[in-house]
This record gives C-alpha cells, structure tokens and sequence, in this order.
C-alpha cells in the first residue's frame, strides 16, 4: 500500500495550489524549510500567497524563490532580516507584513490546529502588536487577545515518515512544523527518508499521521546560513 | 587586551552579566553581546541554556567537518549538543518561555527607560526586520538583564526617561549592565540604583550619560 | 443468535454504524455499543481508531499474559498497538478532537433531540461520573453518529423534541442509529429523516415511538 | 553528579507538602499514576488538598488513598465514576468536585503552564459547564473562555528520567503527565528507571528537565482497571 505517499513534490502539490491561498511554510531560517515543496508551490505559479513562516528565506533560496517571482501578497512571520529582495519589495509597497513574535506565532498555529480560536498572552502587551487588539485581566495582570492562524495548505519538511502520514523530526530542524502539520487543511511532508509503516517506534512519533495526508521523499540541499566552528585545541 | 580607553569592553560586560548566573540556571542568551555570556560562565556553575528555535542544553560550536544545518540556535548559527540536551517543537519552547520556566534572559537593548521599558526591535523609517522571540522572551521569562552600550554613536544616552522607539516590552527590565556600569533593582515598582562602576568611571561620568532617573550615589 | 425480537440486537446497530466507515477515516467510538463498531469494519476499508487517553491506530485486546498495564483504551481496557501506531498526551490528542482532525466520533447516547442536541453524561439527582471527553469530542469531531436504544425501560422515545437531560452538546448530531433503524440529516439546520428501518420494524412503529419531530415516511 | 535526583518519593516530597496547596497527579484511570507519590502525599499528611487528576482512582488506591484519609478539599477532574467513597464522600457534602472535559482539562493545565490565562474552546458550549463565563463569536461561532489551571506541586509518573530530569514516558501512560509538568510550581516525577544522562536521545525526550524539579526511581504495582484479553485461536 502506498497511502499517503507522492512520488514528487510537483505531484504532490498538483492539485492544491490555487491563486490567493494560504500556506504555511515549516523551518526557522533556513533550518528545516521544506525545499522541494518550495519550488514545486513556485512552478505552480499561484499567486497572491499569504504565507505564513518565522523567515522569507534569503535571496533566491527558500521562500526568497517566491518572492522572486512575486508570488507572495502577505507574509506573517516574526522576523525577516535576511532577505534584501523582501525589504524591496516590502519598502516599494508591493509587500504586505504581518508581524507577530516568534512564540506567539508558534502558539496563534496550534490554536489553529487544536480549535482554539483565541488566546490571551503577556507577550507585546503595551507595544504596537497589541493595539487595537482585546485586552483582558486575570488576576491583576493585563493580556492581550491573540487570534488562531489557519491555512488552506502546509508545507512542511520532516527527517523520515511512513505511508501513514507518521513523522519524526531531527533537532532544531522541528521547530514550527509540527504546529503547522495541524493547522493546516491539507498538510504535505517532505521527508529525508520514508520508513516502512512499524518501523517508528510509536512512543516516538512526533507528528501523528492523522496531520499529515500527504508525504514525500526529497533531497535537500540543507544550506547553513552562519557557519560558526570551534577551534581545534 | 589594549586598554586605550575606559569603560567595560564587550567581553567585560559579558563577563560581568555572567557572574548573574546561579547554578541549576535555565538561561536564554540574546544575539549580539549577549551571546558572549556563554564564554564566561563561571566554574561549577550548572547552567543550560535554552535556545528559543527548540533546543535546551546548548553545546559550543562544532569543529570543522562536525556542523548539521539541522542543528543551529535562534541566531542561526552551527551548534552542538551536550549529554543534557532536548529539541522540542517552538509551541514547547515557547510554552518554557512565556510560562515562565526560564529564570534568566540577557539581551541587547537600543533603549531601557527607568520604568524597565526595553526597545529593541524596531527604527520607524527604517526596514524592520522583525521582533523574533525578543517580545516573548521579556514578557515571560523570569529576570531579564539588557545588556547594552551606554550611549549611541552620537554620545547619547539609552537609559532614558522614557523609551523613543517602539517597545518590545513594558517594565520587564531587571537589571541594565552597560560599559559604564551595573544597575539593579529590587522589584518592578522600584526605580534602577547605580551597584558596580567599570573600571576607570567615575559617578560623574554615568550622571552625565544617564538620562534616566537612576540612584547615582 | 436468536430473533425472537424484531429490530436490531445491538451487534447489528453496530455493524449498521460501521457502513458509515469510509476509507481512510480517523474514528473515536465511544465506550459501550459504539465500542463493537470496531467489529464490524468493512474489508479493505482503512479506518485509524483513536482513543482520547493519548493513541491513535488502536489494536486489538491482547492475547492473556501479553497485556500491559501502560497500555490502555479511553474505556480503560487492555489493548494493543498496531504497526501505523502512535503515542501522544492529552493535550495533543484533544488538537486532534477539537481541531476538527477525526473524521468520525460513534458515541452513546441518554437522549437525542431532533434539532441534534446530545444528552449523555448526567442525571439530575443521581451521582455524576462526569463528562469524560464526550463534550470535546461532539463539539469537535466533523461528523457525530449517536448509537442508543430508540426507547428506555419503560418504552419513553430517547429521540426527543428537545432533550430533558443536561446536554453534552448542542445541535452536533449528525445521524442517529437505534435499534428501529436510521435517521440521517444533511447538515445541522436540516431535520433527520428516516433512511432506513431495522428488520421487523413498521413505519407506524418508528412514528410510535418517536417523539422528535423527524421524517419518516 | 545527583542533580534532580531523590532517594525516595517520601524524601522528594517531604518539603513540598502543606496544608491546603493544590496537587496536579497524573494518570488516566490507574495507567500513569504516580502510585510513590500519591502514597508520599498521604504520609504527608497534608490536608484541604485541591486535587486536579483526570480521575480520582479507585477504592483504597491511587488518588482513592487521599479520600480515604480525608485529605482532599476538592477534585477537578473530568470522570469519577469508579470510585465509591468519592461517591459517599461528594453526595455527603464532604468533597467539593469541579468537573471540566477532558479536553478542556488537558488545555487548561497546558494553558496553565504555558503562560496562557485563558483560551476559547467550542467544547461545553450550551451546557451547563459554560454558565457563567464569558462567550464570545469568532467566524460567527461561539465559543466559551476558560481559564488556565495551575498547581503548587505536580506528581507524575514517567518511564525513564536523567538526573537533569528529562523524562520519557511509555505508552498511553503519557496521558496527562507532560502538560501537568508545565503546569506545576514544583514537578516531582517517578520512573521505572532512572538512567544516566546522556542516554536519553536528545530527539525523543518527552518531557524537557526545565519542567521537572525532582525525580525519584520507584516501583510501580500498576494495577490494571479492565483487564481485556482476546481468545487465542
């Protein structure tokens, strides 16, 4: 049985792109991007995206490929320093941006994934991230309303899966894949490597199939954005 | 080390900001400055430092030939593991954070009023490049210590009466360790007191580069 | 098995409720005559069981000397896992459940009302065992079958124009199965209709004892 | 180096324990139970506990030991249902009892030790669990506020554990054990088996040592409620 499993990003993504769509992009920086589903969302040619993603990727790698293109509307990330073609295309006005801090993004995601259409949080109360949002006191201390994020696709990177949708991932390259696999509609992984079904050990499954309904296998090129070694003594 | 001027370097302040750290410590160290807390934490101190893109238990960087681009910390650089560590989702990580499990942030800072306000994100007029977890980190964790240069290029003061730039937070400051000094506070009501002076200033000197209210005595 | 009753046993209800399985389906079955549903599956269909203690991919009872007490269903019986198993805690398995993930919960049922209201957890007077996680399930799940006996002991409709009982949930019903046969509505502002009767059982007999307002024709 | 690590649960427990505090215990039914630290608390005996547990154990043991000595106030559980004294007691006036839905109880320890005052959940809406708080419509449904749980002491019971206190758990015995360690001011674990740190992979810890203060390797009875076999052939 084949279940969930693509043969290519291409294929994987054929029938789900559309013009206008929401899409959310897994990895931080460029640690745990999904690569290949990046460039099969670009030769998809949808346009007007609001991607949601912590980055926009760096010039011409990761998300900066659809920027190229002027395939994004709006991005909603936490921090875009990286990206020169980002910062013309936002300072020229053809850009929208949605800031959010990094935890709330993180946790506005699950919400969507997990029925939450709201939360109450301490982080950028009294800045300009919470104006004109609700605010609200529980035991003497002011919160600010944070409202769920939800995506009509996500494209996540995971280090293997199995036809199941079961997913493990390696290191810091989890990140924000995880709540992204629930908030989106149609979730789709790219993986290192597909494992036969029983072969993660079920105490260990870090994303369970029931979020994943579609799976392939991709080569990454895993770009380091800043190589920092040790001496050897 | 040339010593052409006074004032703590940047290497001092770190220095100085890790002698904040108490054995059994969960700490998050900031980009820039902060980031060289993690030389100079002090012999027999226990501390683990939690990195806000999913990792506690932080290890140095690797050696040559040793880097995974799957492995990096939240100021995108190649790291390494120790025996303690754990990788978690950024939900999880965050959750550490804003719940207050972690009991020490250090971070850079472009203003500090005397309330404990904190600027460090945003220039209006300029590219913003985002807040990252910088909100997140001075809303939730437990004490948090700016670690700043004491005046800007201009010679002006940022410790100040009231921050200029858009905040990241408001009165989550504990502590300011700048070039000229440490300052300290009891709680969040008090205001900041002058407790350490750098080598070679005087009280003079950080009254007239204080614009600040502070306890200069 | 003997007929000595017209409608169906509660075997058969069960094996009615599994033709709604459809390949591929994420399912929660209640604890009960929804848990024999698990019985029933049709060949070839794929259908995931979740259970809310924290697992998805449920396996069968375990063989004597093989069980394991960290192993255990939402009903608090022994079970076993199966190779697309997976484990996970509460809070994750409760995303699944709200978060509109499982495709199908089959659950009991006190009392049904036509407008899809949903009695199952308390009486008034009586000791109250509690809701479990009946209120997360019928408020999140995308579609609620409720399996129950059409009638209580003393023969009273438990399909009601509106439900005495405390509810569990408001309006999020979506078919009925009883022993007298189905009922089945196409969204939640629609009325349930008769779509099926049980063997032996008359239209006047359904009309007899069915106080909710429905289609049976 | 002993780091997190106790001799015993009465040892781990013995500072932590006073009158009126409230507890988090893990567990669904008996599976997860932290059976040591549950007998610790009884030998405490600290009394007018607040006991937030899914369940309340059965007659005589887990969680039923505290009723049993009268050392419980009130429980906030969402299914009571195998426990006689609990009846005796609650239908006697004796017990205060919250109930809050599974789901909702998970969310709101979760909540609780995340830094999240309170979230909006469909769950309960139009029953009697959502009268008298507050509503509120997003998308044009509504939902209902509810608030953050939190605990002076969490006693869970996990599988394997280091001295930095990172855990593992097995199985379903996961259940409500990780979010009651965010959940708790004190988190105080036992495990079958404490193992060297360093041996846990650093991929697959469950439960991160910044949420366990004390750990304590102790035997389990690990009663089994319903015992279920199936016929060999």
């Amino acid at each position: 049985m084949n279940g969930k499993i693509y043969n290519s990003a291409n294929e994987a993504l054929a029938d789900l792109c559309h013009n206008g769509m929401t899409v959310m992009s897994g990895g931080f920086g460029l640690c745990g991007i999904p690569e290949n589903l990046i460039a099969a969302l670009r030769d998809s040619k949808a346009s007007e995206l609001t991607v949601i993603s912590n980055n926009a990727g760096v010039d011409g790698f990761g998300l900066g490929q659809l920027l190229e293109t002027r395939q994004i509307k709006k991005m909603i990330s936490s921090y875009v320093g990286e990206n020169k073609e980002f910062e013309r295309q936002y300072l020229g006005g053809e850009l929208e941006l949605e800031f959010t801090p990094q935890g709330t993004l993180a946790e506005r995601i699950r919400a969507g994934g997990a029925g939450i259409p709201g939360f109450y949080t301490k982080t950028g109360v009294g800045t300009l991230i919470a104006e004109g949002k609700e605010h609200k006191e529980f035991d003497g201390e002011v919160y600010v309303l944070e409202s769920a994020l939800k995506a009509d696709l996500a494209i996540i990177k995971a280090w293997k899966g199995d036809a199941e949708g079961n997913l493990i991932f390696k290191a810091t390259a989890r990140n924000f894949s995880p709540m992204m696999a629930m908030g989106g509609t149609v979730t789709v992984a790219e993986v290192d490597e597909i494992v036969p079904v029983g072969s993660l050990d079920p105490n260990f499954i870090h994303t369970a199939g029931v979020f994943v309904q579609r799976i392939v296998e991709a080569k990454c090129e895993k770009r380091i954005e800043q190589l920092t070694l040790r001496e050897r003594a | 080390m040339t010593q052409d001027k006074s004032g703590w370097t940047r290497s001092e302040m770190a220095a100085r900001a890790a002698q904040e750290l108490q054995d059994g410590f969960y700490v998050n160290l900031g980009i820039g400055i902060p980031t060289l807390v993690a030389n100079h934490i002090p012999e027999g101190v226990n501390v683990t430092l939690q990195s806000e893109n999913g990792m506690l238990g932080m290890g140095p960087f690797p050696y040559e030939g040793e880097q995974d681009a799957d492995l990096i910390n939240a100021g995108k650089q190649t790291i390494t593991t120790l025996p303690k560590s754990s990788f978690f989702d950024s939900a999880t990580s965050f959750a550490m954070i804003r719940g207050g499990h972690i009991d020490l942030s250090i971070l850079g800072a472009m203003e500090v009023a005397e309330n404990g306000d904190i600027a460090n994100w945003m220039i209006p007029g300029k590219m913003v490049k985002g807040m990252g977890g910088a909100m997140d980190l001075v809303a939730g964790v437990k004490r948090c210590i700016a670690l700043f240069d004491h005046t800007n290029k201009r010679g002006e003061s940022k410790f100040l009466r009231a921050c200029t730039l858009p905040l990241t937070g408001q009165n989550c400051i504990d502590m300011v360790i700048t070039d000229l000094g440490v300052f300290n506070r009891e709680d969040n009501q008090s205001r900041f007191r002058l407790t350490e002076l750098a080598k070679g200033i005087s009280l003079d000197e950080v009254r007239a580069k204080t614009e600040a209210n502070v306890i200069i005595e």
